[in-house]
């Protein structure tokens, strides 16, 4: 089994970027190997809960369904102002941890818009 | 066979768009995991390497010149591609001291020589 | 007819550029098409890069705004006809045009 | 001399980004205020126009192709550049009913005729 | 003295746009013109109170000095989750009603990433 | 070598693709260069079109992401050497490329 990193730096409305990530992050959970999803710049919108509002046409949801190891950028969730509305299953981060993650890693790739 | 370099390639502009200021952001946090990490500037990413680039954005935060300098003192290597300075009227006396001006076909020596490249 | 293109058209993407010389040329007949550039559409206009040189060739008044020349380290680098104007000059742009053309 | 017509001119493609549906239901809310508004499909936007294109995206929600026809039934005057499907490897065929095909010259006559337009 | 109605569609990240629309909009408010902004889809967020976090260094303040009257897609809001956390002085509005104004108005310029 | 491009380019702009065929070109000595299109980039693909004949012409290897294909009403109008794939098939091309280059 392998150790996947994925960086997703596209926002809701970039959804083909978007569901790329969530698409190869599950896949590649289901076939047993550890992925984890960091979300970067206008990427930590996704974690923003209440996206879709009350027409629930909006967001592609990141819930990794256990398997998903999810972080964000804490710095672009506090200019964003949405640090407090991330929900708990996703693990508020750095990018000097991403680094540290990315090394061990045996695949890195972005994902951006 | 984890990931041990990493080569970053900037094709987007430097000012109007946050994009490329956080991608370098990240990028420098790379170097928490000790990888080994380039940067390239190629196509209208060369514009980062402008030596007059202000250091401050008309708001007054730090420009991308910031990080550009942050990258040179923790010893990243910095290239910009020659054909895109000159397709641009830039020379290299317009380029930022210590960044690299190569050719564009040794973009695809610093890729192969990487285990993961992005481009921006 | 006065025509009033506004952009921040980026540099490298040479084929929106040239559709946007192409629909300059058509629209120009008979009367004057300007072409107002902000954010990094400025960078468009240094001297002796492609760009500028496409853009001059066209039928274009054109113009930059001056703080996005300013912010971006570019004072005394922009071919000479492109003109450098401030929001108070860009206000009078619009209003003096009789059609607009946004995000060309 | 207040604004009494408006085209739009979408270049960008139909379904990886909620760029151009964005901008085609605002532009509908134009007809609320009695404008005269043209849709017209250019460059990666004359993807739009495809016949085949799938009512719903695979999340479910309704696709560009829903406000096409919303814009055809308020009987917007809704064009594709010829040369631009031509390029895409499109024929005529493969176009929406009611969508009418033009030769690229004919774009900077809608323009002409539009107090403003905007590209997307 | 003449009306312009500005529409915004770009996120704060995107500042370029986001800049120029400020700065025409107050030129024009300045002189003593009526202007009107509209801000659709990612344009909602400049809205959003809070925006720069405590690094103060995201976000243009789209604060009109009175004299630019804002409105925003409430739908958009709605969908970003977004929508409670608009200032009063910004006004709810819909594409319907930015149609009327756009009538009203005599030009109209939209600014987009 | 096995080198995997990630791509989701959008038709036209065709120096953004002109730059990425010329750096594969450079990249496939001896070696294989797979690229994998996903989104509004498998528009690239579709048959008859001049994206697709300057992506067939380079020393690719094309995949599709098959829902994407789907998505966009193009089952059946892609050029034969575009092979379309699921998320399990995406998986293992990442994982057995042995560089990645995402974002070209």
């Amino acid at each position: 089994m392998a150790a996947l990193f994925i960086l997703l730096k596209a926002a809701p409305e970039e959804e083909q970027h978007v569901r790329f990530a969530r698409n190869l992050a599950q896949a590649a959970a289901a076939q047993g190997h550890s992925v984890t999803l960091f979300a970067l710049g206008e990427g930590v919108y996704n974690l923003a809960a209440g996206l879709g509002g009350q027409h629930g046409d909006y967001g592609i949801s990141l819930d990794g369904q256990g398997a998903v190891r999810v972080l964000y950028c804490h710095y672009n969730a506090e200019q964003r102002a949405v640090a407090e509305r991330i929900p708990q299953g996703f693990e508020s981060s750095a990018t000097s941890q991403a680094g540290i993650l990315v090394a061990r890693s045996d695949r890195f790739v972005t994902i951006s818009a | 066979m984890p990931v041990k370099s990493v080569c970053a390639v900037v094709c987007r502009p430097p000012v109007g768009s946050r994009d490329s200021w956080e991608i370098m952001r990240f990028s420098m946090g790379l170097l928490a995991g000790d990888l080994d990490y380039r940067l390239v500037f190629a196509g209208d990413g060369v514009y980062h390497v402008l030596e007059d680039l202000p250091p401050k954005t008309p708001e007054g935060r730090d420009s991308v010149q910031r990080l550009l300098e942050d990258s040179l003192d923790f010893d990243v290597e910095v290239y910009a591609v020659e054909e895109d300075l000159a397709a641009r009227g830039l020379q290299p006396r317009d380029v930022a001291a210590r960044v690299e001006v190569i050719p564009a076909r040794r973009v695809a020596e610093l890729i192969r020589q990487a285990d993961a490249t992005y481009f921006v | 007819m006065a025509i009033l293109m506004i952009s921040a058209l980026p540099p490298g993407d040479g084929e929106r550029r040239a559709r946007l010389v192409s629909l300059a040329r058509d629209l120009a007949d008979g009367g004057s098409v300007q072409l107002l550039l902000y954010g990094d559409g400025v960078f468009n206009l240094v001297a002796g890069s492609r760009a500028a040189g496409e853009l001059a060739a066209g039928p274009l008044e054109l113009y930059a705004v001056a703080d996005d020349v300013a912010a971006r380290g570019l004072d005394g680098r922009l071919i000479p006809e492109a003109r450098p104007v401030d929001y108070d000059r860009v206000v009078q742009l619009v209003l003096e045009a009789e059609r607009t053309v946004t995000g060309v």
